[in-house]
């Protein structure tokens, strides 16, 4: 039989005033199991707690109910008290009579009956208390850091550096992510690969860090401190190890592709590098266009290569990776543009995206950085840029901000302006949004030093004529419509996630929003955590973003992975469901409703009769189980039970609100 | 079996017109004490119960002729589905206990004779064994039972395979159908107390009573078409001794598994009597209260520490099979079961006391037979 | 305490004048709970109706307390968390919400006055929200009276 | 054969009489049979929606029900006028979507809304999603190559594109496809789903005038011999407004303007008289003419005659 | 339905109770299964009952045809720890069951073989019997021939022509859009063209004419429904057949018989009985087969559909998921959607 001891605090006159205290030691005394009731002025201060210490002591007590104020101020507070005592912690309950009772009624005689109510509520809870205590888990000192922008490449690096290893995996053949194909960045105007090349750099000569780029996450087990990936190494056909880059294969090879790196404007091989400055600088072959995957002969690229580098057979590779923590920076794709049909993309070339403008104006892409336009190779003289394609658009499912495309576009019209002279540059937008460092002023720069035409208002239409592409639109200032016969049209394409965002997600156990980007644990506290412990998000992946929020938030992610892995063990919740194995069906409805991952089946033998059967039930996972108990709802044999609120405590206290 | 279980003596005898009974329910109401309650069959919902009945709306002897019997049998009158044992207040560490008042008297107005029968059966068990069931002794103490003996038989009654028949005589006054009017004899001296504040004290004469008996046994010689079928004679000829024999037959094997192992047939069973007792707290209060329990259930036996005796249905369809049909016969000479037909009607999956003894029977015969080779 | 005074014995002028309800209010511990706290901590006045219940998450919450409670005496029950998006364990309210909405209708269906359930979304800022819904819910659980329906006897 | 419940909608009974004809005749041919709806009655577009949006509702609703209760079953319905359809698909997306509404509408009706189960469907999407442009082509007995046709959408047909969702609502393509089916050639114009003014024909002549000439020019532009529509509003203003239109720009269109099942019906074979041609405003004769030369040449060329 | 297909029909179900048979014998002689489940013939009365062949010669015993009502896929729990396969005469809804076992992993998928049959429902004999004018317990025998039913009451000799099938199947029958079993493993009587005719057609309602009862319920005053569900719930003795019955309610251990936690107190006055009919009807909810079990195995008529589809109608109206039991559609409370409907929050 439970005994327990009810210790009811006067607060001061706090609580004293408006509920008679008297009253409520005397009903507490009748209730069941109660063998000890005491009342202190200040059941916080260390005579009250001393007095808890010794009444457990004196009276045997295994249970303790302190009645004060909300167990948010002091529910630590008592447990540490009757944990000196030689009690489990969690083996006390409080019935908070101050916030919830007192300073909320007036009325003595209601107060005082609740009070009562409260009190023998928390008494009956905590008789079907049982003790609890916490596991711990070791931690795996490697992160693994997925995707090669210039996110992860942050994140490898500041992980690294703080002394931890580190694995990043790229799918791509090289890292650099869209920075890599950017020509400059605002609001600065240096040059892009010139800030990011030797960073891509500094990632494959670090000692700590190991690169697997034209590779995959296939698969992620286990749990902050311990997860487990499986990675997929892509055959490129060339022995890693062997390739120089020297570039005699690519320079032999005779299959011209479009350049996925230059958007299709220019061209690659068939064996290739992305673009010069890749890392690694290792060649690749895409067995979709090489001749010899296709028709079974050619193999030109291994009779030039001199480091005997080429293996056509090779197999794909699956590497399975211990680490700690996970930061993913897997990016961003560009808006289709074909939801827009009024504008034409795809369907008249010189209607462009801004990426692909990227690469028209840089001077390692296909035009040698002269401004061409696509369809005949002129020199645009006069170019409009509309803006919001592809972001705040309910329509097409874009109603938020990408956030780069104001200045990205803003740096288009200085570059333009800069390149070709006595061009002209309308720029249709729906607002200029300026908020960062420098900012502003770049745009003013462009609309005022630079004298592009900024338009207020939305481009309907966007069609051919006489070579020249007519863009309808409206000057909503003005209240006209405008009508301008351009050269080249460029669209400032939103951010959005990546195709396989969703897929990603759910290889992780983390949480998405309805555009797929992935979901930060708190908005404003927690912004580079996931709910699920250990996985840290860093870039684009996680929301529309510019260069410097990116790295920032990559910076960010590293710190909050390397203080986890500086720690050698976890401390799992105490509260946290548990299986009864005897009641549990197996039949896993739990699972879908865990937040956590937290949940997974386990195989069980048990006799019944002469014979020794297995079978299935429901298992979780201490370490990463929050406690939140969404299981226990769907789980209908009540074979899930959350410690601390159980269903026998939570049944217990609404059988005690009407004795 | 007992011939008496089919004709009782009477003790005296009346007619009366058919039509309303309010007069014979107020009569049976006066005799029984103060504050009798009597109930009749009734509808509710799709189903015929038992209801209690103010004077106004007493049924009509026709309903005897249009309904062959209750799905639920009246067995609840005794034994209700939910009863008190005691509460229980623990104030201030003073424990006070509450036993339940005595029950008021009841008069039961047209059970059929299978399940005055019932009662029987249920006496000899619950008041007249080793241990007297308190509760239901004084709930049947203060009991007045009226039979309508069947003028016609339903095609799941098994009365005459049971070694009963369509107006075998039980309770304290039987009511036989006789043209348009209705034979009363009184069984017991209540319900003798019931013919005289009905007639006024003029019990009727031989003449009455040999009419009664003229009509007991023309009614009492239909044969039920279940019974017809159904002939359990190796059972009770060959029943001592082959208790392990039946016990471990395969029939046990074969019938059991379609079984749901819900207790439709145990609760609509007038015979079947397993109850739970458990205890409600409510705080520092409480009640211990008796509920109707069924061995057909997988945790009927279920003990504390998870083991289980019957655990499967094979052991708990025997277990209640060979009750009705083996072990009480063995040990009060008769089948604890009336032939009501209920289970027969009842059981969603068709497995009942006709099929189960039929298969029984059988496998008595082959036992009994085998033995004789055998020798 | 005595019994009678919160227990509806009968119908009275004077028992129905000194009649009010209880509510059982289950509130999850990051925000409703918080936001209950808050009110106190602002000495907003609300009727004494209430009886919280901490739980950590309104997914926590299982209907079948919902019954339980209406059995054992209360009149109304409040079932409080989160705002949706805002969940502390990130979902559980999205499936408290499907599953009082479904169990809202259901007593309804059963015969059980719906505005005896109340679901509500009170943050940890909200003091104020959660002393206005506690004062209209026992506004509206007192027009409703006494839950007699499925309360046991006692 | 396919069936298809059939909605005329009044304009077909009027002004587009032709576009019936035209469609009733070509039915058959592309293996549809078309059911009309006893009873059917307004849509609810025109007054009635602009003054009563409930009443616009229960107008659609009550030729949505007679659809679910025809006889042979409930079936998807065939709805030419552009209007019509998407009168209908508002109705069907407002009553599924909102149960208030639903109610009122069903007292307003004094019925229940049966038509849940019920499609609209507007012609393009008819024939290319179930019968398919291949059975469209294989239909074809006389080949329009050469000929060059601008498809119209008008401001309807397509949108909003959250109810009609059949095609692209800036840059739709399915008549396009049809014309492709044809033999002919669709041309890229920019003005496939511009205003026609249509809603003002009667009483703003003028600015109607411009907005027709700036459509029609821009077909011309184009290289277009005819223009194409399934809008009886689109047809009947850009066909009655070409003369007016072409005196704001000083010039003469003469742009015929077809239905588009009337130029299906000339490329499979049917008779000039059976497609109505003669109710057209602005000549059809030289671009019958036109096909004829065609269809000649090609014969002459050694093509496949049928 | 012509009388042409009609007598085809009677035909039809001859030569089905013979495949069914023939295909059983067949897998039992090879030792392919350990056992079969289906029907056979009562031992009185019209219906069928649950039989249970481990051997060829059982296997005689098969029948199939509108008499062979009661659900068969529960039977697979207690299958469930022996070794070997089991297979399954499946009905649509039995095959339903069966994947509501499978989904819940009560049941390995590799221990059971689905063969369904095409079903044109299963009589409702309380339907039959008011049609004739007599009591259930009067039917004695009941056969689908040309035409029609016939039907041998008690006390008769011979059969006389009785109503259409169409005008006496429950509810449940009616509305059921599985009468082509679907996720069988292999279909028996694929070929007969007028069974498969017959029950390859539309349901004979459609879904809201099968709620038209719980609309009915829902248009009256909170009183009376409260009346008509307590009058209900007053005459249930607790006997848990509903659940037993019940594909869905397969748990391991039941929330009704629970001690700890002591969900379900044991009196059986009205406010229990609302948490029991409460507790199962939330628990099936969305998981619902639509069989009708709970309600065919009731000994008591308690209208126990009328609660499990008010929750599949709310779960159309508030989450747009028309039919969970069927394969292809999402278990609606597993999971949510964050635009979820807020009617009272």
């Amino acid at each position: 039989m439970p005994r327990i001891g009810v210790f009811v605090c006067w607060c001061g006159s706090n609580i004293a005033a408006t509920v008679d205290i008297g009253q409520v030691t005397e009903a507490a005394a009748e209730m069941p199991h109660v063998v000890c009731v005491e009342d202190n002025k200040y059941t916080c201060s260390e005579p009250g707690q001393a007095s808890i210490r010794q009444a457990i002591a004196q009276h045997g007590l295994d249970r303790v109910v302190v009645a004060a104020c909300s167990p948010r101020m002091h529910e630590n507070t008592f447990r540490k008290t009757i944990s000196a005592a030689g009690l489990n912690p969690y083996l006390l309950e409080i019935a908070n009579i101050r916030e919830q009772c007192s300073w909320v009624h007036a009325d003595r005689v209601a107060a005082t009956a609740k009070a009562i109510d409260l009190v023998r509520m928390a008494v009956a809870k905590v008789a079907q208390h049982s003790a609890l205590t916490s596991s711990t888990s070791p931690v795996t000192r490697r992160a693994m850091v997925i995707g090669g922008g210039i996110a992860g490449i942050q994140a490898a690096l500041d992980i690294a550096d703080a002394g931890h290893e580190v694995v990043v995996v790229e799918r791509s053949p090289t890292l650099g992510g869209h920075m890599a194909q950017l020509d400059k960045t605002f609001p600065t105007l240096d040059c892009s690969a010139c800030i990011l090349t030797p960073k891509m750099v500094e990632v494959v000569q670090h000692p700590k860090i190991t690169l697997y780029a034209y590779s995959e996450v296939e698969k992620v087990d286990g749990y902050v401190g311990s997860f487990k990936v499986t990675v997929r190494r892509k055959a490129r056909s060339v022995d890693e190890s062997k390739c120089t880059g020297c570039g005699a294969c690519w320079e032999k090879c005779p299959v011209k592709v479009k350049s996925e790196f230059d958007l299709g404007l220019g061209t690659r091989k068939a064996i290739y590098v992305p673009f010069p400055q890749a890392v690694p600088a290792k060649a690749t072959i895409d067995r979709e266009h090489c001749i010899y995957y296709l028709r079974g002969r050619c193999r030109i690229c291994e009779r030039f290569c001199e480091a005997k580098a080429i293996v056509f057979d090779q197999q794909d590779e699956i590497i399975n990776v211990e680490v700690g923590a996970i930061v993913v920076a897997t990016g961003f794709q560009q808006f289709d543009q074909a939801a827009y049909g009024e504008y034409g993309y795809g369907e008249y070339p010189d209607v462009i995206t801004g990426l692909e403008f990227e690469r028209l104006v840089n001077a390692s892409g296909p035009t040698e950085g002269k401004i061409k336009r696509p369809s005949d190779g002129k020199v645009p003289e006069t170019v409009v840029f509309i803006k919001c394609v592809g972001s705040r658009d309910e329509h097409k499912g874009v109603p938020y901000c990408s956030r780069t495309c104001c200045m990205y576009t803003a740096k288009h019209a200085i570059l333009t302006r800069e390149k070709i002279h006595g061009s002209k540059v309308f720029i249709f937008y729906m607002d200029v949004r300026t908020p960062g460092k420098g900012y502003e002023e770049f745009y003013r720069r462009a609309s005022e030093e630079d004298g592009a035409r900024y338009l207020r208002g939305r481009v309907s239409r966007v069609y051919p004529k006489g070579g020249k592409m007519v863009v309808l639109g409206e000057d909503t200032l003005l209240g006209r419509k405008v009508i301008v016969e351009a050269d080249l049209v460029v669209l400032a394409s939103g951010m959005i996630a990546q195709p396989d965002a969703q897929e990603m997600a759910r290889k992780l156990g983390v949480s998405y929003d309805q555009h797929g980007f992935l979901t930060e644990a708190h908005p404003k506290l927690r912004p580079v955590e996931t709910n699920t412990a250990g996985i840290f998000l860093a870039g684009a992946c996680q929301g529309p973003k510019d260069i410097p929020d990116t790295v920032a938030q990559a910076c960010a992610a590293a710190s909050k992975a390397a203080a986890l892995l500086n720690r050698e063990a976890l401390e799992a919740e105490a509260m946290i469901a548990c299986v009864d194995e005897a009641r549990c069906s197996g039949c896993l409805w739990c699972e879908p409703v865990c937040p956590y991952k937290a949940i997974s089946a386990k195989t069980i033998s048990e006799r019944v009769g002469r014979r020794t059967l297995t079978r299935s039930v429901a298992e979780v996972n201490p370490s990463l189980c929050h406690g939140c108990g969404a299981c226990t709802v769907a789980c209908r044999d009540s074979a899930l039970n959350l410690l601390g609120f159980t269903n026998q405590q939570i049944l217990a206290e609404v059988e005690a609100v009407c004795p | 079996m007992d011939a008496t279980r089919i004709t009782g003596a009477s003790l005296g005898a009346a007619r009366i017109p058919s039509g309303p009974l309010d007069k014979l329910a107020a009569a049976a109401a006066r005799v029984a004490g103060d504050g009798a309650l009597v109930f009749g069959p009734a509808r509710d919902g799709s189903v015929w119960g038992w209801k209690l009945c103010e004077a106004a709306d007493v049924p009509q002897s026709d309903l005897w002729e249009r309904l062959v019997n209750t799905d639920v049998s009246p067995k609840e009158l005794f034994m209700p589905r939910t009863e008190d044992i005691a509460r229980w207040r623990d104030r201030l560490r003073n424990l006070s206990i509450a036993e339940p008042a005595a029950p008021p008297p009841v008069v039961v107005l047209g059970v059929r004779p299978c399940d005055a029968a019932s009662f029987d059966l249920l006496d000899e068990v619950l008041i007249e064994g080793p241990f007297s069931d308190e509760s239901y002794r004084r709930r049947r103490g203060a009991t007045l039972l009226i039979t309508w003996a069947c003028g016609k038989t339903g095609p799941a009654c098994a009365c005459d395979a049971f070694g009963l028949a369509p107006a075998a005589a039980a309770g304290d006054l039987m009511v036989y159908p006789d043209g348009n009017e209705l034979l009363l004899s009184a069984l017991t001296p209540k319900g003798l107390e019931v013919l005289g504040d009905l007639t006024g004290g003029s019990t009727a004469g031989e003449a009455l009573t040999g009419r009664v008996d003229a009509v007991a046994a023309a009614l009492n010689a239909q044969k039920t078409a279940v019974g017809r079928r159904l002939a359990l004679d190796d059972l009770t000829a060959n029943a001592a001794g082959l208790t392990a024999t039946l016990f471990s037959s395969d029939i046990w094997t074969e019938l059991s598994p379609r079984c749901l192992s819900c207790g439709t047939c145990t609760y609509v069973c007038p015979t079947c009597y397993c109850f739970a007792i458990n205890d409600e707290p409510r705080g520092g209060d409480g009640r211990r209260i008796r509920t109707w329990d069924s061995c057909q259930f997988k945790e009927f036996l279920s003990m504390a520490g998870g083991h289980n005796p019957r655990p499967s249905k094979v052991e708990r369809v025997r277990q209640r099979f060979m009750h009705k049909l083996n072990y009480h016969p063995e040990r009060y000479g008769k089948f604890l079961c009336v032939g009501c037909g209920r289970c027969i009607v009842s059981c969603p999956v068709g497995l009942h006391v006709a099929e189960v003894g039929e298969a029984l029977s059988r496998a008595a015969a082959a036992a009994v037979s085998a033995a004789k080779g055998g020798e | 305490m005595s019994v009678a005074k919160t227990k509806p014995e009968a119908d009275g002028a004077n028992a129905a004048a000194e009649w009010q309800p209880k509510i059982v209010a289950f509130c999850c511990n990051w925000c409703s709970y918080a936001g209950a706290d808050l009110a106190g901590t602002s000495r907003l006045q609300y009727p004494p109706t209430v009886r919280i219940v901490r739980v950590p998450c309104s997914g926590r919450v299982n209907p079948r307390f919902l019954i339980r409670a209406l059995q054992r005496g209360a009149d109304g029950v409040l079932v409080a968390g989160c705002h949706p998006g805002d969940c502390h364990y990130s979902t559980g309210n999205y499936f408290a919400r499907r599953r009082f909405l479904l169990a809202r209708r259901f007593i309804e269906y059963l015969g059980l006055e719906p505005d005896r359930l109340w679901v509500k979304w009170i943050s940890g800022s909200e003091g104020n929200k959660f002393a206005d819904v506690v004062r209209e819910m026992s506004a509206a659980v007192a027009k409703l009276g006494p839950n007699r329906k499925v309360r046991e006897a006692r | 054969m396919r069936v298809y419940s059939y909605y005329p909608g009044c304009s077909l009974e009027g002004t587009a009489k032709e576009y019936d004809y035209s469609l009733r005749a070509l039915a058959p041919l592309l293996g549809m049979q078309l059911v009309e709806i006893h009873d059917w009655s307004c849509c609810g577009s025109s007054a009635a929606h602009a003054t009563s949006h409930r009443l616009a509702l229960a107008l659609a609703a009550r030729n949505l029900n007679l659809a679910a209760d025809m006889p042979g079953g409930a079936r998807d319905i065939l709805v030419p006028c552009a209007m019509c359809y998407n009168r209908l698909k508002v109705t069907s997306a407002e009553l599924a979507a909102d149960s208030g509404l639903r109610s009122a509408v069903e007292s307003d009706l004094g019925d229940k809304w049966r038509g849940a189960a019920i499609t609209a469907k507007a012609l393009p999407e008819v024939l290319l999603g179930d019968i398919g442009v291949d059975a469209v082509a294989q239909a074809v007995v006389q080949p329009l190559e050469g000929l060059r046709v601008a498809s119209y959408y008008g401001c309807l047909l397509v949108r909003p594109p959250e109810y009609t969702g059949f095609d692209d609502p800036e840059s739709p393509k399915s008549m396009d496809e049809l014309v492709r089916a044809t033999g002919a050639t669709p041309v890229d114009w920019p003005h496939k789903v511009e205003c026609c003014g249509g809603g003002l024909s009667i009483t703003n002549r003028e600015l109607v005038a411009g907005l027709v000439a700036d459509i029609l020019g821009a077909a011309r532009d184009a290289g277009a011999d005819v223009i194409v529509t399934a809008c009886p509003m689109c047809q009947a203003n850009l066909d009655t407004r070409q003369g007016l239109a072409g005196k704001t720009r000083g010039t003469d269109f003469g742009l015929p303007v077809l239905y588009i099942t009337q130029l299906l019906g000339l490329a499979c074979g049917l008779s000039a008289a059976s497609l109505s041609f003669q109710s057209h405003l602005v000549s059809v004769a030289p671009l019958l003419e036109k096909v004829r030369q065609l269809g000649r040449a090609r014969q002459a060329a050694g093509g496949e005659g049928c | 339905m012509s009388a042409v297909a009609i007598a085809d029909l009677s035909r039809d179900l001859a030569r089905l109770e013979e495949s069914v048979r023939a295909r059983a014998s067949e897998l039992l002689e090879s030792q392919q299964v350990r056992m079969v489940i289906g029907h056979k013939r009562a031992w009185n009365g019209p219906l069928a009952v649950a039989h249970f062949a481990v051997s060829p010669k059982e296997a005689r015993k098969f029948a199939a045809g509108p008499h062979c009502t009661g659900g068969l896929a529960k039977y697979l729990l207690e299958e469930r720890e022996k070794d070997g396969v089991v297979a399954v005469i499946a009905r649509g809804c039995d095959a339903l069951g069966v994947r509501r076992l499978l989904i819940d992993r009560r049941v390995d998928a590799e221990k059971v073989l689905v063969l369904g049959v095409p079903c044109a429902g299963c009589l409702d004999p309380a339907k039959l019997a008011e049609a004739l004018g007599v009591t259930p317990a009067e039917l004695v025998e009941v056969t689908l021939a040309a035409g029609a039913l016939r039907v041998r009451l008690a006390g008769q000799e011979q059969a006389a022509a009785g109503p259409p099938l169409d005008k006496v199947l429950p509810p449940t029958c009616m509305a059921c859009e599985v009468r082509m079993p679907v996720e069988v493993a292999e279909m028996l009587g694929g070929d007969l063209a007028a069974l498969t005719a017959l029950a390859g057609r539309p349901p004979a309602i459609d879904l809201e004419t099968a709620e038209a009862e719980v609309t009915r319920l829902e248009e009256l005053s909170a009183d009376d429904r409260y009346a008509y569900w307590a009058g209900h719930f007053q005459r249930c003795l607790r006997c848990f057949a509903c659940r037993n019955a019940c594909p869905a309610c397969n748990c391991r251990v039941c929330a009704l018989d629970s001690y700890d936690p002591k969900w379900l107190g044991h009196p059986t006055e009205i406010p229990e009985q609302f948490m029991f009919h409460f507790i199962r009807a939330v628990d099936v909810a969305g998981r619902c087969v639509a069989c009708g079990e709970c309600e065919r195995a009731c000994p008591v008529g308690l209208p126990l559909m009328q609660l499990n589809r008010k929750f599949s109608k709310d779960i159309r109206t508030l989450f747009g998921v028309d039919r969970p039991h069927l394969p292809g559609e999402h278990e609606p409370l597993g999971k949510f959607e964050p635009d979820d409907p807020e009617e009272f929050m």
